[in-house]
């Protein structure tokens, strides 16, 4: 008896997630609150949840339909990326955060199979901008290729428009995500001539040593760095003790927060990274948020992440989901839209300074406008630079545009080797 | 050729700091095993879960505050401010903070003997490893739950970054937490010695590793034992902990610096103390030696997997690990 | 009854010859200049106090140990560094002073483990088993039926061995052992820390082999008594010598075996 | 009442050497079978297939395999991860090599692919023996990581080594890509499992079989009575390998369709099917299978229960959930240290006496 009752809440639990229900608008979140990327995750996952909060309690959801936001824990793990995308995607999901590259890539030929679009903000598949290839999947603001033009463009100027004979490393993630930015970098090391320095750390990258004993050996004129959880912290401290000049090492946005700064100290003060988005809370946005979400206690978190690199970052993502739903209405005169409806609405969207303003969020990020060909946005970024004894990020330089010319082609060339290796047809007429 | 690399030496020094702190991991598991016979998989996580407390009390964290706060819809978060902000804690409270900790660990030694190891007495290895492996489990998650799974900054106030005098005098860059972590080491060891040798409960740590009916004769209980071995394995996990913590801040990651330490059990031995010492220092040294001169040719990244290759090429010439006895098959 | 039966012990073929044999662990001599033979179908005792290197004197005869000096030749075949396994397929068998039965297994299995050297179906063979691996597998299943039926053991024959009492355990594994139906057993005290009726048993299971399947044994035994009654020939070892060698009376005269057996001092 | 043996008599070896001896048990097993073989696949769906089915049989696939080293041969490895990741390379590389290569094939192929590079890491064993060995063969895992991770032929140059299966039929079923059929790829793990379960049993019945386990219970005296460590050794670390290269196959063609090695097949994996045998049962295929089930079904069980019916954090969800695997491995073991497959062999035993214990 006890058994047959058993296997019956085993059977309902396991098959939870059929059954669509479109009354709301749902946005699943990928999150990872757990294992060594928690740190991360979790910032992140409060920014995106709270700003729909915000969008609920403030205006009553977007255009007056009430958005659902299903958590749903990854633990930065493929396998249970998996398990969420196919428990939530029954619900009517609208758009999905993978949040992880592999994760991502996992996705890529899944949601595109089940028309659902994925919104690989600033990580995943490069090639993925090249929306003529990839329907449904999207990477503005900009993509790792950007990236690494951006700070190349970035050091370049520092050093008064010549990098011939300089010396650069690359000190990445021993992975997918860490091996993106290299063939562009290579790229570019053709065309302004610098030397390009090649550091892998494995992970969790708790012992970084070696790698930091050769680059004293040999003397880069710059290090880069796209790293990820407890490696960002080392690396930032082991530059810190061989007194690399700090104002010479840039990190990727995901090795950006504050999290991988403050743990190093006083040494990290003068790191710089890349971002797209602003710093801090000094946004009228956020006088909102604490009113409706924070003080009302519906914040997703303990609500002490509020203004943090990260935070900040989940709820700009969270604002462009929401501003592409709302295209979505107005292209298809719904307001009950469909996550085929959400695409169309992302391919449309157009976040000027403007529209910031009148969000709350002047300045806050950079202004994307997606096409059909083009799903990687403006491919802008700025740079950050931290203050170890404010403890705080500031934004030191203007908007700066990836070197298009360099980075294109290549994403011509790994989204074409995809479409004929998946027998994909062209979109966009062209 | 290498000698008169002037990086030489560094790589050799960094490499023997390091492998000082794969050798305070490595020390946990021995004294364990030793007694017990017991492959103890939690020890990272002790490390971690050790670390995560410190912080806690130094912190003045709320434990369950996550739990009890969506549980009842309040918002607890810290009973007390840290003494002295941001300036760093003054040492008494340190001290208090680590001797409480201190405290939690023998408490967590006891509930482990008493709910995990009494009643798999006698059976086999790994079994026992696999009820550490179910411990691990629970000691993570119950960590998490209790003080969260977000970073930590641990600051007890010892020193760290670069040296100035041994730049000046070298021109080495020397972390001067490694050091300290090499002079605690160093401390932890003797006194370790010093205990195993000319204590009553020393002496009948040494006879239950070789015997455990000899060890009942001394007329101490073998639960007693274990739980005297886990308390210090796991004062030896806070040590580890506080070292890796202090320089990459108190996150999950912390647990999995286990990883690092089982090379050095294959080259050391299981049952060695001397051995995990002497096997982290090799260990150490020849990963970074390896990283430095031959990974540039091959892609680098290599540590992982080079430290267990040497312990590997080390146990095929003495498969009985560097300070193991001989094994002479009989029949 | 066979020719060879018909002659005694001392005059028959040759079996195995072990000849001039040394063996030292890290300079400590185990077994010194050691010379002796055991005939087809004959039963040959080794018998010695206490740490007079019988074990690691069979330990060498079947390969588990590598002798710095020396010969072994079986069945006119000399060898010098050999493995255990090799032994066994060429048809040594043995048992052990310490019971060493596969304590995760069943009689059955403990005995069909023995049978091993003579199956021949290999891997694919065993995967798809339907049909000839498994014709193969009754084929043996009978022969260790047999050997069941023969050593009275058919009770405990899906058991696991580590429930069974010592005394059945010593008998399954004189089954493992006979189950390779070796031309060589050698036993390695087979009748230790068993009672009177248990010895019985045994005594006559080992007869019984020798007579029946016409099997040579080299056996070490701690009871004289044993001793004499079932051996053709003794051969003595003391402090890794040999002292004596002969017909069990004949030994049982020698005066430095009982001077070795009584403790006298070496000069 | 299930359990009936008096009658039940058995008149030759060959009936005697069967796999289910007891009738009602025989009848019992195929009903399972006709169940999952022809039942599930009507209402198998999306969810069910990707998050809950194919993740067992994978698994399942892997701890057969691992049993039969551990299990039954007694030499403890943690490089299941990385001999998973040689199954799923192998897959990739013939998959975009050889397109008109079917798919039963190429996983085979990659199965065997695994065995020979297992043979190669299981030498070893020969000389190293226990925890030491365990240790060494994370030198296995470690390595094939970074070599897969560092040879940029092996994932066909692409720009992140991430690899991609492309979309395959066999008759007329997709298999992968993002088109394949649940109740299709269901069946195909399935069959998979079923068929090297079936052989897993019958190598571990035989002369093969009893030589592992005499290894695994005395080395010394195995070898004595003429069982050559070489070759059975090597024999368990190939079978052994081929299982969990099918596995690893299966893993990234047919569940996830794309894999990253550092990240799918890290040392967690080797771990996490280390924990199953030992859970399910070491040297028994059910428990393999048992521990698979325990292993794969219970996170996604309680996800369901904690994160989605009682609406908990998802992060508290998570923790408690780990914590909980944490007490029922602990409680698992305290019960019946050697698996849930010897507490149903005990429970099976009380079943045959009940009514009349005693």
């Amino acid at each position: 008896m006890k058994l047959a009752k058993l296997a019956a809440i085993a059977a309902t639990a396991l098959t939870i997630g059929a059954g669509p229900a479109f009354a709301e608008l749902v946005f699943p979140s990928l999150s990872y609150r757990t294992g060594p990327y928690a740190p991360n995750g979790i910032p992140f996952a409060d920014g995106y949840a709270d700003y729909f909060t915000l969008i609920n309690e403030r205006d009553g959801g977007i255009e007056g339909q009430k958005i659902k936001l299903i958590e749903c824990e990854t633990g930065y793990n493929t396998e249970k990326g998996v398990e969420c995308y196919e428990s939530t995607k029954g619900e009517g999901a609208l758009v999905y955060q993978p949040l992880s590259t592999g994760i991502t890539y996992q996705l890529i030929p899944k949601a595109t199979a089940d028309h659902i679009p994925i919104h690989s903000m600033g990580y995943g598949r490069t090639s993925a901008a090249n929306g003529k290839v990839f329907e449904y999947v999207f990477n503005y603001p900009g993509t790792y290729w950007d990236a690494a033009s951006i700070i190349v463009k970035y050091i370049s100027s520092e050093e008064g428009g010549d990098l011939k004979g300089k010396k650069i490393a690359l000190v990445y993630h021993n992975s997918a995500y860490g091996k993106e930015p290299i063939r562009t970098l290579e790229e570019l090391s053709k065309k302004h001539g610098y030397e390009l320095l090649l550091l892998p750390v494995d992970h969790p990258g708790q012992e970084q040593k070696s790698t930091w004993l050769q680059i004293r050996k040999e003397r880069p004129d710059y290090v880069m760095m796209w790293g990820w959880g407890v490696m960002n912290q080392v690396a930032i401290q082991e530059a810190a003790n061989i007194r690399f000049p700090m104002d010479h090492f840039i990190g990727v946005w995901w090795s950006a927060s504050e999290n991988d700064t403050i743990p190093a100290g006083d040494g990290a003060d003068g790191y710089k990274a890349i971002t797209f988005h602003g710093v801090g809370d000094d946004f009228p946005i956020y006088a909102d948020m604490r009113k409706y979400v924070l003080d009302a206690g519906k914040a997703a978190g303990a609500g002490d992440q509020l203004g943090t690199v990260l935070y900040n970052r989940g709820m700009v993502a969270a604002m462009w989901a929401v501003e592409a739903a709302r295209k979505a209405m107005e292209i298809h005169g719904t307001k009950e839209i469909t996550p085929e409806m959400m695409r169309d609405g992302m391919e449309a969207l157009d976040v000027g300074e403007a529209r910031l303003k009148e969000l709350g969020l002047p300045g806050f990020t950079v202004p994307v406008k997606v096409s059909c060909e083009s799903h990687g946005g403006p491919g802008l970024g700025m740079i950050q630079q931290w203050d170890a004894k404010a403890k705080k990020w500031s934004i030191i330089t203007g908007l700066i545009e990836a070197d298009r010319e360099v980075v294109d082609p290549l994403i011509m060339e790994d989204s074409q080797a995809f479409a004929s290796e998946n027998n994909i047809e062209m979109r966009c007429g062209s | 050729m290498f000698l008169t690399d002037p990086f030489f030496w560094e790589v050799v020094i960094s490499g023997l700091l390091a492998g000082v702190m794969y050798s305070l991991v490595a020390l946990g598991f021995v004294l364990i095993f030793k007694a017990s016979g017991i492959f103890n998989f939690a020890q990272g996580v002790l490390a971690l879960f050790a670390a995560l407390t410190l912080v806690g009390f130094m912190d003045g964290q709320v434990p369950f505050a996550h739990v009890i706060n969506e549980a009842l819809g309040t918002n607890y978060h810290h009973w007390y401010e840290t003494p002295g902000g941001g300036d760093g804690a003054p040492i008494w409270f340190v001290a208090l903070s680590i001797a409480a900790t201190t405290a939690v660990m023998i408490l967590l030694a006891w509930l482990v003997v008493k709910v995990v190891l009494k009643p798999l007495v006698n059976q086999e290895g790994i079994i026992l490893f696999m009820a550490t492996i179910g411990l691990a489990f629970v000691l993570e998650g119950v960590g998490d739950l209790m003080w969260g799974a977000n970073i930590k900054v641990l600051d007890i106030g010892l020193p760290s970054g670069p040296s100035d005098w041994i730049i000046d005098q070298t021109g080495m860059f020397v972390n001067k937490l490694e050091i300290s972590a090499a002079v605690v080491a160093v401390i932890l060891v003797v006194s370790l010695t010093l205990f195993s040798q000319y204590t009553k409960m020393g002496r009948a740590l040494r006879a239950v590793a070789d015997d455990h009916q000899a060890a009942l004769s001394v007329g101490i209980s073998l639960e007693t034992i274990w739980w005297i071995v886990w308390s210090v394995a796991g004062i030896v996990a806070l040590v580890a902990g506080i070292m890796w913590g202090a320089s990459s801040g108190v996150q999950f990651s912390l647990s999995l610096i286990a990883l690092k330490a089982l090379p050095v059990l294959m080259l050391g031995g299981f049952t060695s103390i001397p051995g995990a010492i002497i096997g982290g220092l090799i260990i150490g040294v020849g990963e970074k030696l390896f990283e430095f001169y031959i990974g540039p040719m091959i892609g680098g990244a290599t540590e992982n997997w080079f430290a267990y290759v040497l312990a590997l090429g080390f146990l095929l010439f003495r498969p009985q690990g560097l300070f193991g006895e001989r094994i002479i098959e009989r029949i | 009854m066979t020719l060879v039966d018909t002659l005694p012990a001392g005059q028959r073929e040759v079996l195995l010859e072990v000849d001039n044999i040394s063996l030292s662990f890290g300079g400590v001599k185990a077994i010194s200049n050691i010379s002796f033979d055991i005939r087809v179908g004959e039963i040959r005792a080794i018998i010695g106090p206490n740490g007079a290197g019988k074990t690691s004197m069979l330990n060498v005869i079947n390969g588990f140990y590598h002798p710095q000096e020396g010969t072994i030749t079986f069945e006119g075949v000399p060898r010098k560094r050999m493995r255990p396994h090799h032994a066994a397929t060429h048809g040594i068998a043995r048992t052990f002073q310490n019971i060493a039965l596969f304590r995760g297994m069943s009689t059955l299995d403990n005995i069909m483990t023995g049978r091993g050297t003579l199956m021949k179906r290999n891997l694919l063979w065993q995967a798809l088993w339907t049909g000839p691996a498994e014709a193969e597998e009754i084929e043996h299943r009978e022969a260790v039926e047999k050997i069941i039926d023969f050593l009275e053991i058919q009770h405990i024959r899906k058991t696991p061995v580590g429930r069974l009492p010592y005394g059945l355990q010593k008998r399954v594994e004189l089954g493992r052992a006979l189950a390779a139906e070796p031309r060589l057993l050698l036993l390695d005290e087979p009748m230790a820390g068993m009672n009177r009726e248990e010895k019985e048993d045994m005594s006559r299971f080992i007869i019984d082999v020798n007579t029946q399947f016409g099997t040579t044994i080299a056996l070490i035994e701690h009871d004289m008594g044993v001793v004499m009654d079932l051996s053709d020939r003794v051969v003595v070892l003391d402090y890794g010598k040999k002292i004596g060698d002969g017909p069990p009376e004949e030994v049982r005269n020698n005066q430095d075996v009982i001077d070795a057996y009584l403790g006298v001092p070496h000069e | 009442m299930l359990y009936r043996e008096a009658g039940d008599f058995k008149t030759t070896y060959r009936s005697d050497q069967q796999t289910f001896p007891i009738k009602s048990e025989r009848f019992l097993f195929w009903a399972v079978i006709a169940l999952v073989a022809l039942a599930v696949p009507f209402f198998i769906n999306d969810y069910l297939e990707k998050a809950v089915l194919i993740p067992f049989l994978v698994y399942a696939m892997a701890a057969l395999g691992l049993n039969i080293l551990i299990g039954y041969c007694g030499q403890v490895s943690l490089g299941t991860g990385g001999f998973m990741a040689v199954g799923a390379y192998a897959t990739y590389k013939l998959m975009t090599g050889f397109e008109w290569m079917p798919m039963p094939v190429i996983i085979i192929l990659a199965g065997f692919i695994t065995a020979s590079v297992g043979i190669v890491f299981g030498l070893p064993s020969l000389r190293i023996k226990g925890f030491y060995l365990a240790v060494a063969t994370l030198a296995s895992q470690f390595f094939l990581v970074w070599l897969f991770n560092k040879v940029p032929w092996f994932y066909n140059h692409s720009a992140t080594g991430q690899i991609t299966a492309p979309p395959r039929e066999f008759l007329g079923f997709t298999l992968t890509g993002a088109n394949a059929e649940p109740y299709a790829t269901y069946l195909f793990c399935l069959g998979f499992v079923f068929v090297f379960a079936w052989v897993a049993r019958n190598l571990t019945r035989g002369r093969i079989g009893r030589q592992w386990m005499a290894i695994r219970d005395m080395d010394i005296a195995a070898e004595i009575i003429g069982v050559n460590p070489l070759m059975s050794k090597l024999s368990a670390f190939a079978v052994s390998s081929f299982y969990i290269g099918i596995a690893g196959a299966l893993y990234f063609s047919v569940w996830t369709g794309a894999a990253e090695v550092t990240e799918a097949f890290g040392i967690d994996k080797s771990f996490d099917v280390l924990f199953m045998i030992i859970i399910g049962g070491l040297g028994s295929i059910l428990g393999s299978l048992i521990g698979a089930a325990f292993i794969v079904l219970l996170p996604v069980l309680m996800t369901n229960i904690f994160a989605r019916w009682l609406g908990m954090s998802t992060e508290i969800a998570e923790h408690m959930q780990i914590t909980i695997v944490g007490v029922l491995i602990i409680f698992f073991l305290i019960k019946e240290p050697h698996g849930i497959a010897a507490l149903w062999r005990t429970i099976k035993e009380k079943l045959r006496l009940w009514p009349f214990p005693h």
